[in-house]
């Protein structure tokens, strides 16, 4: 892992729309069992607009641009519930590296992340426990908040990070939805993971090994 | 797959390339997915946007033309628009006597459509909001307000549309779209799942001999599955629920028998005649009524059931406009 | 079978019973399987009578109305109607100017209709038929008189019915309805089956990967079966047909994007789209354009598109006329 | 077998019709090939109307009377192609056998058949050959003119009819069909086995059983 400016980061966003381009079917096939089946196409969909911004921008991007472009083409480009809460997940962290030209400290990430999820949290209102991506992210916001007070490599933290969410998501199966369409089932919808906290764990994975290669 | 398309992630910008050129004499494009009416903005008429995801057509686009909608901006399929060609749309109709989004109670078309609320605001349009809840089976009575939207929008668009042709101010628009979604109730079924172009694989799958009840419009699963069985006792279930809902007995009501997109006209007409059987038995005087495929959920197999309430003012709106939408008319 | 019915013999009875229920302002039967404009017969008026097979909605009862037709026999699904019906009809609309038919090329259409005119002329009224032949593939051009009547019915019923209501004689509706046939042609392709409810199995099987050029509107397998590829190029070889058979260059038109029945609006849109591009390249001018389900064979999924070249008379005809039949309004 | 009077052509037409009923989804599978999937359903719903139309006779009806009203259920309930043809068919036997009491000679059967296939020829203008309900039936009454040159008992003149009647149905696959809906398939049919011609098959081979029980 090198030194982590604006165009490592928009490198590591190709990175997670290759991954979350690969995880499509996979995506609209939890969303399909207890919601309208399109998540994995909002995503991608979000996933192709951010790369085409990514592509256009300059080498010296700093990384609150690069943040703050994939926030707008998430605005422009998705809509549905998706699209709203990673606009504003991407604007939060363009606000939480407002000055910075490198993101090579854990708690720069411990920030970004941090600042995403309270995004989601504001504009979605949705609780912890109600069965959507928050129910993947804050746990690992969680989990990299300790790592920042323990040191060590910011890419074992970002891959541990993503683990972290990965292990959550698959723990929304016992979840009761409360928020978006999969609130209408109620119960059925118990044994299904939830498809916004699993393309969660797959960004967050898509980071970690995307800034490694960048 | 077998669906008439190219890529499939270019559906939804080929299929509003037609529309706009299909639909020309009616409306012209204000953005890359926001329609308007030729005429738009009329001086002093309220405007109505409508919208949401794609694979609902008729529903919403279908409807922008004389004596229902004057904008919409499409979504990707199933999907909401974000809140920029809402706004598009919104500043297109904007006649000088404000703007009234309507649209069906989803999480994401509120959080796009009040979005666009926000910044219509801030640029000076007045804009007022009403978000249809016409699913019974959605949520229980006592939380009515998180019901979604289906079928029924056709019935209340129709009220809507009519009171601003008749020059309403913003409010009385919004009222008179208020009252009709509260006196509005509908309940579908279900026989098949439908396929989202891009994701190519039905959203979820059916035995060859179950149906979902009350379910939405995008191939989602509804409140329980049931074995398929004769018409007849589903349409009593439906019309059940309908009933125990909002007392419609002695009162005079306008009904939409509607297609979900893969059931033929002619099974829409059993079903209407059970429907008609069941209305006379509960004294509900049918004044409107029309079957057909108006909100769809793309090639899913299955039927909803509306029912609104009429008052008078609401009976005189929906017998006397004349509608001439891109993709519904009535003289 | 997954279908909105209830004993699978009993579909036809109920659908026209809900059909008849639903459409009461502008229809009333005149027989079991017989139905006519509530105003017939109308005194002066050259009397249409259309009809055929079940599972066609809105073909062909769904045309009956201010516009196009006067009255309607229903057959079973997929069969002619027997002569009873057919002669029902005529005897409620035959308002003094005699009576004209107009129906698809079928043998079983041929004999029964056939038989009705023979039983009605012995009456005394005087009857006349027009036998649309649009299906470019259905027969190669040397015998264009074997082909088949699919959906540009929807198109040459336009000039009919406009025709009539202008009050000429039944020599001149049979004329105009003539020359509109003889200008019409229509290629479709079928991406699924369909299932006849008595049969309960889907009349064909198409491997998932596979679509049927050149088929009619009863789920009978097309003149050759190609591989599913995207819809563009599809349309190009369906236009190719289309403007091989008949020198469309330069001409006005009036053009029909038709849903067989399974496939969603927005798929027609995108269809459209293209054939549009291909008039552009070819200077047809598109004067009058449909994009919606018209003539389905029921739940089959798949389009025809039809042409109908226009001289002044038939642009006046099918520009100004108001159509309000219980299935299709046009302003 | 007893004396044939007009009750048991009737109760014969009754067990066509049960056997009809039998091989709808057959018929309509062997239409669906090549035609619109409907024969075996148009047959059904014709002899269902004729049976109600001969529980509805007394039992003193004449023969010719039995194969009148099966026309009239005929021309009121089918239509299609097969609905005029078999209303003719049986309208021609009804000619065939007036003033006829009894139906015993193989001779009258050579009749009534006779009749029944000019009729449909009048009436569908097909020629032998084009793969139609005449292609098993013109050789059924060929075989049952010779028998009855030969004498020899009614029944099983009748039943080695209806055998002959259904070989030739078979034969039918090698043919091209020329009318109908078939006839626009032209070569693609070879190898398929006309719907109508089997369906006349089984009502030939339903007399034969029909008239042994009656
Ligand atoms: N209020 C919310 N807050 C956070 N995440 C949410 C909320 N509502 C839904 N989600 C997430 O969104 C996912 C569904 O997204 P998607 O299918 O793209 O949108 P839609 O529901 O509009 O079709 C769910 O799996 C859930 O994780
Ligand atoms: N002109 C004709 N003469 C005799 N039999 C015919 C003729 N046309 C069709 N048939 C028979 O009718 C059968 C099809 O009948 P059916 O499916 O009931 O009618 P339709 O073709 O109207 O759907 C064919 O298999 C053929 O045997
Ligand atoms: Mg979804
Ligand atoms: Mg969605
Ligand atoms: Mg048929
Ligand atoms: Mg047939």
């Amino acid at each position: 892992m090198k030194s982590i400016n604006g165009h490592a980061v928009a490198q590591a966003l190709i990175y997670v729309a290759k991954k979350v381009e690969e995880n499509k079917d996979y995506l609209c096939e939890l969303d399909g069992e207890v919601g309208d089946g399109d998540h994995g196409v909002s995503m991608t969909i979000g996933m192709r607009a951010v790369t085409r911004a990514m592509n256009a921008l300059p080498n010296s991007v700093s990384p609150a641009e690069v943040f703050q472009s994939a926030a707008d083409a998430y605005a422009n480009e998705v809509g549905a519930t998706i699209g709203p809460l990673y606009e504003a997940a991407f604007a939060a962290a363009a606000g939480a590296t407002a000055n910075l030209k490198e993101l090579n400290e854990i708690s720069n990430w411990v920030n970004i992340y941090d600042a995403m999820v309270h995004s989601i949290q504001v504009l979605g209102k949705a609780e912890i426990g109600d069965k959507t991506m928050l129910d993947s992210f804050f746990p690992a916001v969680d989990h990299i908040r300790i790592l920042s007070t323990k040191g060590g490599s910011l890419s074992e933290a970002l891959h541990s990070t993503a683990k972290t969410a990965l292990a959550a998501a698959v723990a929304t199966k016992q979840l009761v939805p409360k928020k978006g369409r999969a609130a209408r089932l109620g119960d059925r919808a118990i044994g299904y993971q939830d498809a916004g906290a699993t393309s969660l764990a797959i960004v967050l994975q898509g980071f970690a090994d995307g800034l490694d290669k960048a | 797959m077998k669906k008439l398309i190219n890529d499939p992630f270019e559906v939804v910008d080929e299929m509003f390339n037609g529309f706009i050129l299909a639909n020309d004499h009616i409306v012209k494009p204000v953005g890359k997915r926001s329609i308007a009416r030729v005429k738009s903005p009329i001086a002093g008429k309220v405007g109505i946007v409508v919208g949401g995801g794609s694979g609902h057509l008729p529903a919403f686009a279908g409807y922008v033309g004389q004596g229902m909608a004057d904008g919409a901006a499409f979504g990707n399929i199933f999907a909401s628009p974000p809140s920029k060609p809402i706004v598009e749309a919104t500043v297109a109709v904007n006649g000088g006597a404000g703007v009234m989004y309507t649209y069906g109670n989803y999480q994401g078309d509120c959080i796009n459509f009040d979005k666009a609320q926000d910044q219509c605001r801030a640029m000076g349009i007045p804009v007022q909001s009403v978000v249809l809840n016409d699913d019974v089976l959605s949520a229980p009575k006592e939380e009515a307000s998180k019901r979604r939207g289906i079928g029924g929008l056709f019935l209340v668009w129709h009220i809507a549309g009519a009171k601003a042709e008749q020059m309403a101010t913003l409010d009385e628009v919004v009222a008179a779209t208020q009252k009709a979604n509260n006196n509005t109730r509908t309940v579908g079924v279900g026989l098949t799942s439908c396929i989202v172009p891009a994701n190519g694989m039905p959203t979820f799958t059916l035995p060859d001999d179950e149906m979902e009840i009350g379910l939405g419009i995008h191939g989602e699963p509804g409140i329980k599955r049931v074995k398929v069985r004769g018409i007849d006792s589903v349409v009593d279930e439906i019309m059940e629920s309908i009933l125990a809902d909002l007392d419609y007995k002695g009162s005079d009501v306008a009904l939409l028998v509607n297609g979900l997109g893969g059931s033929p006209a002619e099974e829409l007409y059993v079903v209407y005649r059970r429907v008609k059987q069941i209305c006379d038995a509960n004294q509900i005087n049918i004044r409107f009524k029309h079957v057909g495929e108006q909100v769809t959920a793309l090639e899913m197999a299955g039927v909803s059931v509306s029912l609104m309430r009429l008052d008078t003012e609401m009976h005189d709106l929906i017998k006397n406009t004349v509608v001439n939408t891109c993709m519904y008319k009535k003289n």
